[in-house]
């Protein structure tokens, strides 16, 4: 009978996770697109609705009741497996986030593993969708933004491991009680400053977005995709943007420990902040040429992880005992 | 736990039937990762069986999933280069003797 | 039947399913996808057998890694065509081989009693952290060596072809 | 079985299985309303309006395999020390050795490829 109920509450909170995900959506793309008219001295849409807060809506309606466009010689079930397989990961890995001190979907014991291993799905179909597509730009562009994407990862995973070693365990729920003295910002500033960096190129993100490059690749791997189909990588960008900046306070901000008021205000005030810093640098910085991308990845961030993980651990081991 | 000594049973053979009847290297290498896979599942199986607090079975998939990886790298660089000397992934149309 | 004898019969059809249609399927591409999700159900198995750490490791390297490095390796190597098919096979010998072993092996199975050694099961992560400085720190260390062989060996080949 | 493994993976299969069908369904229901007029031209692949240049899915640049290949190796060291780095406090120094003797063994793999002039993307 329990096992129903918990079958039942995983497909309820899949349901509210999916929900959260597309109003997480709706709500950044209009932010980012007010955010960034701001910066760039613009107005920003304004025309639907109050403030144009309606426009979202409007462009979600014209999605859903697009044309779902298919190129002759696109693989059918690529095609289709392509963009499920970017959504899915984006929302699965919402399921091990504390968005208050007991408010987690499902506290896994192994949930900052799983949180780093279910998004590194998404590569398998960026690939596909690029692949299936049979387009030049939707090629390059898939296997461009995987091997950035696998570039990026290893540095991330790195800096992270560093929390873990300090936080003795891969609970999510764990680290907010191991923030409770003082936040790991303070302890591990470098640990903190790869992952945000890297985070903004896993995310896709200017000045990372090389994969998406309008000027270069018409839109990358979703250049032949439309309609609702198109739609679910934009979810999966927005979902994933979110996730990870949940993840950073996670992990060095301290989640949602805070004075005074309650603890899912402080989580997603902190996560905004950084989601707002997200789009802050998109749209201050330019963009990377593709070989600097990679070098920055290999040549600086992975050897500055690497040193960064085994002074962490040399002072953790010299302190603690 | 027999039940899942037969699946991995079954996955194995599954394994070893793709690795004899397909020619594609790419393929026959799927097919490794299949017999792989079903002696992972072996030793965490069999960590469940015996001194469960030492983990021994566990450690060892572990391990096998790192060699599992090494050996994929190496492998699909082998399957690379074979493509670009002559031209196929079909292990049958390359003949070293000849190359 | 508990609920864990359900998922286990789940995941063990969809595995065995996708393992065969990976083997049995003419379409490369196909292949390395069925071969993808032939892995997930395989960690669903794992996480069932309260290996939780081998089961997100198992998404962790083999779908977000080997099978990313499959799929370049055929994106590497296919020269235009539309649908890269995999050539002519043999059955016959090969199928008989395995159907054989595959009897043999569950028949094996079926037909031996397995002691069993009890012990407390515990929570497996900062145990698995035990065990791999504690009594593996030998194989441990190898397997950097292995990795490090790999790199080596894998640029080497790779290299020794220029473009 | 074991309770807590098997209610968390209930919990990921409804979960996973809520948030396959969603989309699924979306797709199915807005399929009446959408409109459907395909054609020769809307059938070609998008190249900015030019005729396709040439066959995509050709063999690509080598150096996507190779960083693949360096990464899969990190990839490896991560999940080891994703195990080890929870206990690495209680284990003391010697425990610190062993695991800096292996992350210099892998990093020495990053040296090589470095000295070999493969993390150069051209």
């Amino acid at each position: 009978m329990s096992t129903v109920l918990t079958l039942g509450e995983g497909f309820g909170l899949g349901v509210v996770a999916f929900t959260l995900v597309g109003a997480i959506t709706t709500v950044f793309v209009l932010l980012e697109r007010r955010v960034s008219a701001r910066i760039q001295m613009r107005v920003g849409p304004t025309r639907t609705g109050p403030h144009g807060l309606l426009q979202t809506i409007a462009d979600i309606v014209k999605l859903l009741v697009k044309e779902d466009v298919r190129p002759e010689y696109a693989d059918p079930v690529a095609f289709r497996l392509g963009p499920m397989l970017t959504a899915v990961p984006a929302v699965l890995s919402f399921v091990v986030i504390p968005f208050g001190a007991p408010l987690v979907m499902r506290a896994l014991n192994v949930g900052i593993v799983y949180f780093l291993a279910v998004p590194g799905m998404t590569v398998v179909g960026l690939l596909l969708a690029g692949w299936a597509s049979y387009d030049n730009y939707s090629f390059l562009g898939g296997l461009r933004s995987s091997a950035q994407f696998i570039s990026y990862e290893i540095p991330r995973t790195l800096a992270v491991v560093t929390v873990v070693m300090l936080a003795g365990s891969l609970n999510t729920v764990d680290l907010l009680d191991a923030q409770k003295p003082v936040p790991y910002i303070v302890l591990l500033p470098v640990s903190f400053v790869i992952y945000m960096a890297t985070t903004l190129a896993e995310v896709n993100r200017i000045p990372f977005d090389i994969p998406e490059a309008e000027s270069e690749l018409v839109a990358g791997y979703h250049t032949e995709y439309s309609g609702f189909r198109w739609s679910l990588f934009f979810l999966a960008e927005y979902g994933a943007l979110y996730a990870a900046a949940a993840f950073a306070t996670l992990l060095f901000l301290g989640g949602g420990n805070g004075p005074v008021l309650p603890a899912v205000v402080w989580f997603v005030g902190k996560s905004l902040v950084v989601v707002f810093v997200f789009m802050w640098v998109r749209w201050t910085l330019p963009r990377f040429r593709a070989d600097q991308l990679m070098r920055l990845a290999w040549k600086v961030f992975l050897p500055a992880s690497l040193v960064n993980l085994v002074l962490a651990a040399f002072v953790m081991m010299a302190v603690g005992s | 736990m027999t039940p899942v000594l037969i699946l991995s049973g079954i996955l194995f053979a599954i394994g070893v039937f793709g690795v004899l009847t397909r020619r594609n290297a790419i393929t026959m290498l799927v097919a490794v990762e299949i017999m792989m896979n079903a002696a992972n599942l072996n030793m965490v199986a069999f960590s469940r069986l015996y001194h469960p607090e030492l983990m021994t079975g566990q450690v060892l998939a572990v391990f096998g999933i790192g060699v599992a990886a090494s050996e994929a790298a190496v492998g699909l660089a082998l399957i690379l280069t074979i493509y670009r000397r002559y031209g196929s992934t079909d292990v049958d149309r390359v003949d070293l003797l000849k190359g | 039947m508990t609920a864990s004898d359900v998922l286990f019969i789940i995941f063990g059809v969809i595995a065995a399913a996708c393992a065969l249609y990976g083997v049995l399927t003419r379409y490369l591409l196909r292949s390395i996808v069925a071969l993808g999700a032939f892995l997930t159900a395989v960690a669903g198995e794992f996480y069932l057998l309260a290996a939780d750490f081998v089961a997100v490791v198992q998404i962790f390297v083999y779908v977000g890694g080997i099978v990313v490095l499959m799929l370049f390796a055929l994106m590497l190597s296919t020269s235009g065509e539309r649908q890269p098919l995999a050539g002519s096979d043999r059955r016959g010998l090969g199928s008989l081989l395995a159907y054989v072993l595959g009897g043999m092996v569950v028949w094996a199975t079926v037909g031996t009693r397995l002691p069993v050694v009890p012990g407390r099961l515990p929570a497996s992560v900062p145990y698995l952290g035990r065990a791999l400085l504690g009594g593996q720190v030998f194989a441990f260390e190898v397997l950097g060596v292995i990795l490090l062989a790999a790199v080596v060996a894998a640029l080497a080949l790779v290299r020794s072809e220029r473009l | 079985m074991n309770e807590p493994y098997q209610s968390d993976v209930v919990f990921l299969v409804g979960f996973a299985f809520a948030v396959v069908l969603l989309p699924l369904v979306a797709l199915l229901v807005f399929r009446w309303v959408r409109p459907t007029h395909p054609g020769a031209l809307k059938a070609q692949s998008y190249e900015s309006g030019m005729p396709q240049a040439s066959a995509p899915r050709r063999p690509f640049h080598m150096a996507y395999y190779t960083f693949a290949l360096i990464f899969i190796v990190f990839d490896v060291e991560a999940l080891l020390l994703f195990a080890i780095a929870p206990v690495l406090r209680d284990l003391g120094w010697s425990a610190l050795a062993e695991v800096g003797g292996f992350v210099l063994l892998v990093a020495g793999g990053l040296f090589y490829a470095w000295r070999k002039g493969v993390l150069v993307w051209r």
